[in-house]
């Protein structure tokens, strides 16, 4: 008995193609070729692909990133972000970055923090680079991870809560040093130099570092004021086309910055809302409350009547669309209480969302004109984030 | 290796004695489902949700089963619990975790070591023996919840025992899904009970 | 040490300025308590369950709401979302947890660092500065979610700031639940906006 | 900015207390006395405080053992339990003892398996005693952990798959031995012995191990058969009163052993069923599904109608309460979905259950006569054992 059990196991641990074959001998072998498992890798992306960051409060260090095809809404694969793990692609998107922390025992423990590198088709962990154990155990807000344009240098968010950034040399492998950003939050890449990035402050000022070959920072320098934080705060999301970034103010204010240079050059803002919009109480609201589509020129809000404060995370009642030309609203559909928008980059670009009650993700047409068509429920459990592809 | 083949012999017994007929599986299936043992998330409804773009298929997913479904499941859709090679699974499926019936999904390994079930085909009338690889090394899939006991047993007999993590072989040894592929085809037997 | 005494005049005024009033609070709130962010399991209701052995007063649980509540959470009742100090509170209530308004619960350790709001106590009119401290080092309590933001604003302004695990500056830095202790009596004035 | 802001965090540092007096300063400090957080631990336990393992499996590396007074069912705490933990508490209830995994990037890497210990009234991990990486990651039925009667020796069961025990110090802290069982599970602990314990082998035998003070073990006795695997299997759960264990066979038998022997003694068996019972399919299910209370000789017995092959953990239609003296049933009342039963240790016993449907527990009386009183929902997400304090 005892040798016959140490023997089935030596058995099972040659696979299931081995048990199947032994196990058929006495079976019935006959026109069955026994199956054999194998490892899938993810289909051909396409621009409607999605990455979706779950901060999973409840197992708060086992958080998520899904993979879902956006055509079909259909899952696609995980990867697992530990300890709210900020994650984010490379910009070729053949690498997906996670920055997050490991506990020697799980809840407590020696804190080790790691930025995770894994293959975006195979989704197969290539790398582990350990880092300072300071990235920002925050919500995944879009900017609180970034990479230069030529892929080289990861960017994570620090907090102590002192806020600070931890440079990463993807190529050589190597964590390069930490630049202190005290009161300030965010990683916005400047898209014509590769070593530049802005950060948001709450004094309301841009803060632009730029820096060497090397990856230390050569120079720092503050703009003039692009927000009032006490009276018209913005989101820390932002949109851009090239070095152009959009920031959204709580009160439904566009502003604008350019960021490519060695110190932000503030732009004109203007408003989304008209004056009935104000009388209604109209706000944006939510994690990643706009999206912007530059080809297009189309901007995509989640908006909520009777705001108050405090509301700047709520749901939306509404998506509103906008030329950033004209600066008028184009269409308004039903917000289906998406938290999170984010549009491909294609030339009929698709317009995702998040519904936090159901975990839902929503598809939207943007042409002909804006036009809910599509929601599943059930990614995960508290889903905040979408990357596109 | 005469007790080698002797085991095997023991073996196979043992498992046909345990095959199942689909009614009998369908009958369990239900109440399980409406019981939801072990999911993360209850209660739920593990209907097949229509997807309104037409690319349906999708089962619905632990903790957040749609209402919209009809019916039993497709004994042939392999991302509901109802399907055939699912009588003695526990677990998550990987057909609606990025994989298939026989393929782990991208990031995972194939687990060593496996447990075993007897199902059931209603489409030849035939018993299959079925064995559940769970895919090892990532965090859990927690999509389409199963809980399938037929011809399961207690840890003593736990070449058919469904309530441990099959990962325990891998050095990888998280749990996230599991797939069913078929070894071989046994006699299709009455259950003993 | 003028400079420091300056910040913390800056400071309180900030505060004082993000202070809400209790209506704004109840609308804001009943909205979010719908949109579950952040929530493990979704959809659900925060209403409080009535314990049939007359034991109530412990809140639905996240996740598994009852829906055999009533009305608005009572705002003197601190397992509830709508008690009075948690208006800028994103978290597990740790007096859904084992603990109580201001203690941690058994096994945990108190962050070091918290966020402060500025909420007002329907009882005197007055506004309050309340401390929330994350309790830490054990798994995540996963009960009694609440997420108002009243104040809140985003991680440059981090002292208000609750969208970040405040066991960070910790040694055991996981987060189980969220305590709501009363530092002192603010000035009320209208909020911003 | 950038020294206040720095000032700031280290204020904070000082905690809340500190903070307060000086943020007071600026505000209104008449009248007023900041709080201050403290720790809480248990209050003093009743026999009715539950201990309830919840496997968590969408997150399986971050399991759960709820603390849960049965007299209000409010909880009271949690203990994390790591990977497919298996918890007890010590014989005089003082700890809790918690075997289970841990990886060193959460769901891979280096495995850690240890035998964690608190405190079970703060909370407190007072040990931890690393042991061999091969704890059954399993559900937590009753006996996969044990403790000796004199609180000496804890024993983990383990599976890789192969099985064995691991037996454990604990007042010298340290992991003594690995005795193989091969197709054996569970550990019954002798009663009147501080040495000994039985396991349940897949051949219907019982094999009872006696240590020796070291914890070695000195001698191994497998008993006649107690039951067909094949015809009639077991639950793997027992019930006992001293020595006299009852086990639960999957058709409604309930069997008998003598285990505080060198070799387990067979004892009678009975049938929960009469002819009706029998013709309407009643069977037993659960994960638990039995509970008794010797000194009232009571037996509670989770059942569900039309049973079929598989059906063994399905939730309860009814419970049905026997007198095991005169082995008939004294009483039947509703299942509320239980997977679980477990009676208090108390001369007016109070019966609990957990419905999975919606992660309740269940509270019943039992004198004068069974009755169901309260429901509470929502503990944990897949709660499958009670232990009782």
């Amino acid at each position: 008995m005892a040798e016959s059990r140490g023997e089935m196991m030596r058995i099972w641990r040659k696979g299931a193609a081995a048990a199947a074959m032994l196990l058929m001998g006495n079976v019935h072998a006959a026109d069955f070729v026994a199956e054999q498992v194998t490892i899938g890798k993810l289909p051909p992306a396409n621009p409607a692909r999605m990455y979706v960051s779950d901060v999973a409060i409840s197992h708060i260090v086992d958080g998520r990133m899904h993979i879902v095809d956006g055509e079909t809404l259909k899952y696609q694969g995980v990867v697992g972000t530990g300890f709210t793990g900020l994650a984010t692609l490379s910009p070729d998107r053949s690498e997906i970055y996670v920055a997050t922390t490991y506990l020697s025992r799980l809840n407590r423990g020696e804190r080790t923090d790691t930025l995770d590198i894994y293959d975006s088709t195979t989704l197969n962990l290539k790398e582990e680079i350990i880092i300072p154990p300071k990235h920002a155990q925050a919500l995944p807000y879009k900017g609180v991870i970034a990479v230069t344009g030529d892929g080289r240098f990861v960017v994570v968010q620090n907090a102590t809560p002192a806020s600070s950034l931890a440079v990463i040399d993807r190529k050589a492998s190597k964590y390069v040093t930490e630049i202190p950003t005290p009161g300030c939050w965010s990683i916005l890449m400047a898209q014509t130099s590769q070593r530049r990035f802005t950060t948001v402050c709450g004094d309301g000022t841009l803060l632009t570092i730029t820096l060497d070959e090397q990856g230390m920072p050569a120079d720092q320098q503050r703009s003039e004021r692009l927000f009032d934080p006490d009276k018209n705060p913005v989101f820390t999301q932002t949109e851009n086309e090239g070095d152009e970034y959009l920031f959204l103010g709580f009160y439904g204010d566009i502003l604008s910055a350019n960021l490519g240079g060695a110190k932000a050059v503030i732009g004109d803002s203007w408003s989304l809302l008209d004056e009935k919009d104000r009388k209604e109480g109209w706000r944006p609201g939510g994690y990643q409350p706009f999206a912007w589509h530059p080809a297009s020129k189309r901007l995509y809000v989640a908006v909520h009547p009777a705001g108050v404060e405090g509301s700047h995370k709520n749901p939306a009642a509404e998506v509103w669309a906008f030329d950033t030309q004209s600066r008028k609203r184009v269409a308004r559909v039903p917000g289906e209480n998406t938290v999170a928008l984010a549009v491909s980059r294609e030339d009929k670009p698709r317009l995702f969302g998040i519904d936090p009650l159901t975990a839902g993700l929503l598809r939207y047409e943007t042409v002909p004109t804006l036009k809910f068509v599509q929601r599943q429920d059930g990614f995960g459990e508290a889903p905040i984030l979408i990357e596109m592809h | 290796m005469r007790w080698f083949d002797d085991f095997i012999e023991r073996k196979t017994r043992e498992v046909a004695q345990l095959t199942s007929r689909r009614s009998a599986m369908l009958k369990v299936g239900r109440l399980l489902v409406g019981a939801g043992m072990l999911l993360p998330i209850l209660p739920f409804d593990r209907q097949p949700q229509a997807a309104p773009g037409g690319h349906g298929g999708e089962a619905a997913t632990a903790g957040h089963g749609g209402h919209g479904g009809g019916g039993l499941g497709d004994p042939n859709d392999d991302t509901t619990c109802e399907y055939w090679r699912y009588c003695a699974l526990d677990g998550f499926l990987c057909t609606c975790c990025g994989g298939s019936i026989s393929e782990c999904p991208g990031g995972t390994e194939v687990s060593k070591v496996t447990w075993i079930g007897t199902c059931q085909n209603p489409n030849d009338g035939k018993a299959y023996l079925i064995s559940y690889n769970d895919c090892c090394g990532i965090t859990a899939c927690g999509r389409c919840m199963c809980n399938y006991n037929i011809g399961e047993r207690p840890a003593y007999r736990m070449g058919v025992h469904n309530d441990v993590n099959w990962c325990m072989g891998n050095k990888a040894n998280s749990y996230h899904c599991t797939v069913a592929v078929a070894l071989g085809i046994a006699e299709a037997r009455e259950p003993t009970a």
